[in-house]
């Protein structure tokens, strides 16, 4: 089960992300974008977050991601325009991010763990009480960012 | 799944998010892609929490930070967006570049 | 804890008042700006009553030390100075100048936070907070349209910069289990299994400061947020909301340096390389504001130097200099503030003859770039000299013969302000200059710069009094 | 009680400063008495402390810590020894002898209040620097020197030529400033203390021993000193400046570019020269090479002061080639034979720069060709003066620049460093033969009868020697008779003055210093006043041009800063522009479009700043990462 959420999450997540970096049109980079968001959620289940897997959904996908395609919805269409790929700059990029690649491949690689047997999820209430003990500074904070 | 399975998925949405970064010219694209690469960090987040530090919620909640902040700079940000359209009829950052030197 | 949080309250309380009473926008400009100041004084008095407080609050996330609280008053001193200096808000629009004054509080407010953050996630919703105030301010310029422009270059850099950060922040988590920085040191300590994730977490968590100090690599929105903001924006954007990133960057590079020495290459490396981008781009310049952009970005060059030295002497260097650098830099743009007053971008042609105009501020521009640029006996001296005495103490000469020479390269742009405002002559346009709204404030910072200069033992021994190296470390 | 003094020598001179700030910048009158009363009281305190020395080994240190409360760390004081004694003593003199002479050069300047302002600002801090304990104090005073300096020069902001003048001074002296700076953090970082007394008591010891690159702290310490050195003694390659710096008033070229800062480097050189007998093998030879470097500054800008048609002008290099004799004698040890031709050069070359001022003053003109038209040889005291001062110069006995030039050629002779003493007497040759010059064409009124100014309307006509002048005139007029004798007669209270091995050494090269130099003005004369031999200058052009270009280091400074210093700013404007957009556009396609992109340079991009930062966090993490 776990296996299949991940690879399903995994999928979503990578087409999406790809969408949302290439597809010419905004309006469909949007919608990788959510796709993204939702393989993410997905993801979040075998990880043992079912709670912020639904936080994800409601405010990320449910405001950040619907805003950002809401807005382009109510905008003049400028998203309709599509500005001609620059061959030097997508070349440019890809190089940067390539070098960039290596030293995170190479951090990734040097951790291995497996998953942890009979490890039982947090409960709602575990994070509410760490939310209001633990982090109860950050939170009282955050409204004002 | 192994950790690693994980880690190598939220640096590969990094670098998607890195190469829209430096592609996209539309800002609604680079959006986009800074809520790629924060939404990598949170999988990273998730993915320690549950497969290293099991029995705690630190990572989850800096995950609902993280939510939260992107919300917030979306919201900035598309504020701002809106202003150089008004101003450059243009959401196209190569065209803001009055500035140079 | 209300004690405690004297400061933290102070300007959170602040922020709210001006909230409140500026809602209904039917409160006139001159009111705001005189409730403005003073509850910009009253903050300063509450860091000045908290400055004994220290322990480690909300769970070890929150920590209250010697070098917080003094960094928390260097930083109210500087919203007061601002609300004073930046007296003429004339260059921001009428409408929002409500919310520059909510904002300034709220940015006021992360910055002391920022100060005592001891664990990622309350640095992390500081800095937002810090940020947002800030691009927002950047954009508030009603003769420039170019403003939004900065506004958004600023934004990019930052949300990218932050993201980076964020990244870097979720590998130390994996690292360490915690998002206290003392469990950070503890992991630094031993060698956990984890530690491959903790170099390049930390390296990319620098990149969020180097954003805020505007330091190589991510400088460059600092000229253009410098030139085309408001200059009460810009003035605050060089004088206090640097301390922010320095307090913050140093008490990092301070944990993290006994057990990282390769970490203090970077800095090193890092800081030389932006103080020579900072001082000899800065030579092309004319626009002023650009210009002193660009010396300020040289100026965290020497500051980033100064926190890979010597581990005693180190946080007095630092904590010195930010004390003049901030004073150095009030002096400066209160008098590009002064010429600005008529809504023109200040460039060197509008200094030519400022002697002549008005002598009181040609002597302060004097001193202070003179003190910018390190000549004794003036504060800048001293500052550098502690900054790279320590460097040097640290072992690392070259760097600090390279730094020496960028402190010579850099008196030749600030000699060509000084030879225009004496030697020059009275441009015929130019506007009468006789009353300055703030002369007696100009007159305090350039006296002040000028004493600690001559007599910088009462600075220095008053830091070194509140044992920084203890305080600093967990 | 010689604490008191001492403080009362250095302070009055700030308060004065501050006084004349505060209510004499508007009232001349009494700017003028605050500055001179500060400058009596400064003079009567140093010569009381100097006449108060009875033995060399005399030593009075007072400090107070400054920095920091650590006494042992940064402190300011005074250090009242012989050495600093007598610079104190010449520094104070001079200053007073200028002061009364700027009554009357000044008269007509609208701003005479902030003039002596500046004068009293860098007397305190000439006299802050001369008694300094500690390198740190040094430095300070000797930055403020430079500021003062800076101020005086460019006090006549009207010409565009003083402000640059003013700017090139100070940029170039920082620029030697930066080996002071390095010396201190070498001391600091390296010894531990900055004190001299400390330094030099422990310089035996291993610490100074310790070696960077294979060399002890000494060497690396002397060579950081040397550039500061030549930065403000105006020795090779940082001496352009002071040419130039003869743009501000006359009396500010006698007080500071011949008499006193200049010579701070040399004091310095002094002050530090224990480094020199308690040093090794490799701060000797260090220390040689200076003196070699100084000796051929001291022939190079002696030649070019052959052909310079401006009387300071004429003054300025060769006190720029004296400096070099200082240099040299200090440089090879003879420290008190150095700080003896130090005083006597202040005397002799202040009167020949006052001298010059009075002529200008009357003539309205620096050329000397034009004063001598204008009728300057029918002002009686100046020319004695000038005649008094150029013999002294020249090295005639019994003029005070016999004594102190043949103490220096000694010392070469009984070491046997021929080289240095070959060139040395060379440079004695030429010094005659560019002195004695001014005075010829001063006698020798070139005829030119379309002009308006004949002989016959230039009976000192419209010339007239301001009435102050008088006083400074006459006295320095003495001292250049005797304050060589002065010396000798006092010095053994001051310094160990080593007693000549050989017997005959001092007869010797006395005999062939004033043959040499008579050959000279000998040689002078028949160019410039019998006109019965050609001007060497016309057969050898291509040597006149290259005196005349100052051995084009003007040229060269110009060619290092547009070819090297604008170049490297331009580039890295454009590494934004060209740079990073060409990485993030070039990778992979530099071939295809690489003219393309050049030509697209658009720049404010902020893609390609991103680019850059990502690039470098990714470079840093990877360096660290494969170490």
């Amino acid at each position: 089960m776990s296996e299949f959420l991940f690879i399903a999450g995994a999928a979503l997540a990578i087409v999406g992300g790809l969408l949302a970096v290439v597809a010419r049109n905004l309006f469909h980079a949007s919608l990788g974008l959510a796709m993204t968001l939702t393989g993410t959620a997905g993801l979040f289940i075998p990880l043992a977050g079912e709670l912020i897997a639904v936080v994800q959904i409601l405010v990320y996908l449910g405001a950040t991601a619907i805003s950002i395609i809401f807005i382009l919805m109510l905008s003049p269409p400028f998203y309709l325009k599509r500005p001609n790929r620059n061959a030097m700059k997508v070349v440019g990029a890809i190089g940067v991010v390539l070098i960039f690649a290596v030293p995170l491949m190479r951090a990734v690689m040097s951790v291995s763990a497996s998953d942890p047997l009979n490890h039982v999820a947090p409960t709602v209430n575990q994070i509410g009480r760490a939310l209001l003990t633990e982090f109860v500074f950050p939170l009282k904070l955050f409204p004002f960012s | 799944m192994s950790l690693s399975a994980y880690l190598i998925l939220s640096a590969v949405l990094f670098l998607f998010g890195a190469f829209g970064m430096m592609e996209r010219r539309n800002m609604v694209g680079l959006l986009i892609s800074i809520e790629l690469m924060l939404n990598a960090a949170s999988i990273n987040f998730m993915a320690f929490n549950h497969f290293l530090y099991p029995g705690t919620v630190t990572g989850q909640i800096m995950t609902l930070f993280v939510i939260g902040l992107a919300a917030a700079e979306a919201t900035l940000f598309l504020a701002i967006v809106f202003a150089v359209y008004r101003h450059y009829r243009s959401i196209n950052v190569e065209r803001v570049d009055h500035l140079r030197g | 804890m209300m004690l405690q949080l004297l400061p933290e309250f102070a300007a959170l309380g602040a922020l709210l008042i001006l909230f409140f009473v500026t809602l209904g926008n039917n409160v006139s400009d001159r009111a705001a700006r005189w409730i403005t100041l003073a509850l910009s004084g009253f903050v300063l008095v509450a860091a000045i009553a908290a400055q004994d407080q220290s322990g480690l609050m909300f769970a070890n996330s929150y920590k209250l030390d010697t070098y917080s609280q003094f960094f928390k008053i260097l930083m109210a001193f500087g919203l007061m100075a601002n609300a004073l200096l930046g007296w003429p808000l004339r260059s921001v629009p009428t409408a929002q100048r409500s919310e520059y004054y909510f904002l300034f509080f709220a940015a006021g407010l992360a910055m002391m936070l920022l100060a005592s953050a001891f664990s990622f996630l309350v640095l992390y919703v500081a800095m937002e907070l810090l940020s947002y105030s800030l691009y927002t301010m950047v954009g508030m310029r009603r003769a420039r349209t170019e403003s939004i422009e900065s506004s958004v270059k600023y934004i990019i850099i930052g949300a990218t910069a932050s993201a980076i950060g964020l990244f870097g922040v979720s590998y130390i988590y994996g690292a360490t289990g915690s998002l206290n920085f003392g469990a950070l040191i503890d992991s630094l300590k031993g060698t956990t299994t984890h530690s491959a994730l903790l170099m390049p977490g930390l390296v990319m968590v620098l990149s969020s400061f180097l954003f805020k100090l505007a330091a190589f690599p991510f400088h460059a929105w600092a000229p253009d947020a410098y030139e085309t903001a408001s200059s009460p924006v810009a003035m605050f954007l060089a004088s206090v909301s640097k301390l922010a990133g320095i307090a913050f960057l140093f008490r990092l590079v301070y944990m993290v340096k006994p057990y990282m020495p390769e970490f203090e290459t970077v800095i090193g490396i890092l800081a030389l390389i932006t103080m020579t981008f900072g001082n000899l781009v800065a030579f092309r310049q004319t626009s002023v504001k650009r210009l002193f952009a660009y010396s300020s970005i040289a100026q965290a060059g020497y500051l980033m130097l100064g926190m890979i030295g010597f581990g005693d002497s180190a946080p007095v260097a630092v904590v010195f200099y930010s004390a003049i650098y901030l004073l150095m830099n009030l002096v400066v743009f209160a008098v590009v503030l002064e010429l600005e007053r008529y809504g023109e971008d200040p460039t060197l042609a509008s200094f030519q003859g400022l002697y002549k105009r008005n002598a009181l501020m040609a002597m302060a521009l004097l001193v202070a770039l003179f003190s910018l640029a390190g000549v004794p006996p003036l504060a800048g001296f001293f500052g550098k000299w502690l900054l790279f005495s320590s460097a040097a103490q640290g072992g690392h000469i070259w760097f600090v013969a390279f730094a020496i020479l960028n402190s010579v390269l850099s008196l030749y742009y600030y000699l060509f302000l000084v030879k225009a405002a004496y030697f020059g002559d009275v441009p015929k346009e130019a506007v009468s200059l006789d009353k300055g709204g703030s002369r007696i404030a100009i007159l305090v910072t350039t006296i002040a710069i000028a004493l600690l200069g001559l007599y910088p033992r009462v600075l220095t021994e008053y830091l070194t009094g509140l044992n920084f190296p203890r305080s600093l470390l967990p | 009680m010689q604490i008191q003094l001492g403080i009362a020598t250095v302070l009055s001179p700030i308060l004065s400063f501050v006084l004349i700030a505060a209510v004499g910048l508007r009232r001349p009158t009494v700017a003028k008495i605050i500055s001179l009363t500060a400058a009596t009281v400064s003079l009567v305190c140093a010569s009381m402390l100097l006449l108060g020395v009875n033995d060399p080994a005399f030593k009075i240190q007072a400090t107070w810590s400054w920095l920091m409360d650590d006494p042992s760390k940064f402190t300011i004081g005074l250090l009242l020894d012989p050495l600093s004694l007598v610079m104190l003593f010449v520094v104070s003199i001079i200053s007073w002898l200028v002061q009364w002479y700027s009554l009357s050069y000044m008269e007509e300047d609208a701003r005479q209040g902030k003039f002596f302002a500046f004068i009293s600002l860098f007397c305190f801090a000439m006299m802050g620097f001369t008694i300094a304990p500690n390198l740190l104090q040094s430095f300070m005073c000797w930055e403020l020197v430079g500021l003062g300096s800076y101020l005086l020069i460019g006090f006549w902001n009207h010409l565009p030529s003083a402000a640059t003048a003013a700017r090139k001074a100070f940029i170039v002296t920082r620029l030697g400033d930066v080996g002071f700076f390095i010396a201190l953090l070498l001391a600091w970082t390296g010894l531990g203390t900055l004190d001299f007394g400390a330094m030099a008591g422990d310089a035996m010891s291993a610490t100074w021993k310790a070696a960077i690159g294979g060399s002890d702290y000494g060497v690396w310490i002397s060579i950081a000193l040397f550039l500061a050195v030549a930065g403000k003694s105006a020795q090779f390659p940082l001496y352009a400046w002071l040419p130039d710096a003869m743009e501000g008033p006359t009396p500010v070229s006698a007080l500071i570019h011949a008499a006193t800062m200049v010579a701070a480097g040399v004091y310095l050189l002094a002050r530090m020269s224990f480094v020199l007998v308690l040093g090794s093998e490799a701060a000797i030879m260090a220390w040689h090479g200076l003196a070699v470097i100084a000796m051929i500054t001291a022939l190079m800008s002696g030649a070019v002061a052959i052909v310079q048609s401006d009387i300071k002008r004429v003054f300025a290099y060769s006190t720029i080639s004296q400096l070099g004799y200082m240099i040299v004698g200090i440089g090879t040890g003879a420290v008190a034979a150095g700080m003896m031709h130090l005083f006597t050069h202040a005397f002799f070359k202040a009167l020949l720069f006052l001298t010059a001022g009075a002529f200008i003053h009357a003539a309205h003109s620096n050329s000397i060709t034009d004063i001598a038209r204008a009728g300057g040889a029918k002002l009686k005291l100046p020319m004695m003066a000038l005649f008094v001062g150029s013999m002294a110069l020249m090295g005639f006995f019994p003029f005070a620049g016999f004594y102190s030039k043949d103490a220096i050629l000694e010392h070469l002779f009984v070491e046997g460093d021929w080289i240095l003493f070959g060139m040395a007497l060379l440079g004695v040759f030429i010094t005659a033969y560019y002195t004695s010059r001014v005075i010829y064409l001063m006698l020798k009124v070139p005829a030119e009868p379309h002009q308006g100014h004949g002989d016959e309307h230039g009976h000192g006509h419209g010339l007239h020697l301001g009435s102050w002048m008088k006083l400074p005139l006459g006295f320095l007029a003495f001292a250049s008779l005797v304050a060589g004798n002065v010396w000798l007669w006092k010095a053994h209270n001051w310094f160990v003055i080593p007693e000549a091995e050989h017997g005959n050494a001092a007869l010797i090269t006395a005999l062939v210093s004033t043959a040499i130099a008579a050959a000279g003005a000998f040689y002078s004369a028949r160019v410039f006043y019998w006109r019965t031999s050609a001007d060497p200058m016309a057969s050898m052009t291509g040597f006149a041009t290259l005196l005349r270009e100052k051995w084009y280091l003007d040229d060269a400074y110009w060619a290092i800063v547009h070819n090297f210093y604008l170049p490297i700013t331009a580039f890295l404007q454009k590494v934004e522009t060209i740079i990073v957009k060409g990485a993030l556009d070039g990778i992979g396609t530099v071939s295809m479009t690489f003219a393309r992109g050049f030509a697209r340079a658009q720049t404010g991009e902020v893609q390609h700043y991103l680019g850059m930062s990502f690039v470098v966090v990714a470079a840093v993490v990877l360096i660290l990462m494969s170490r």
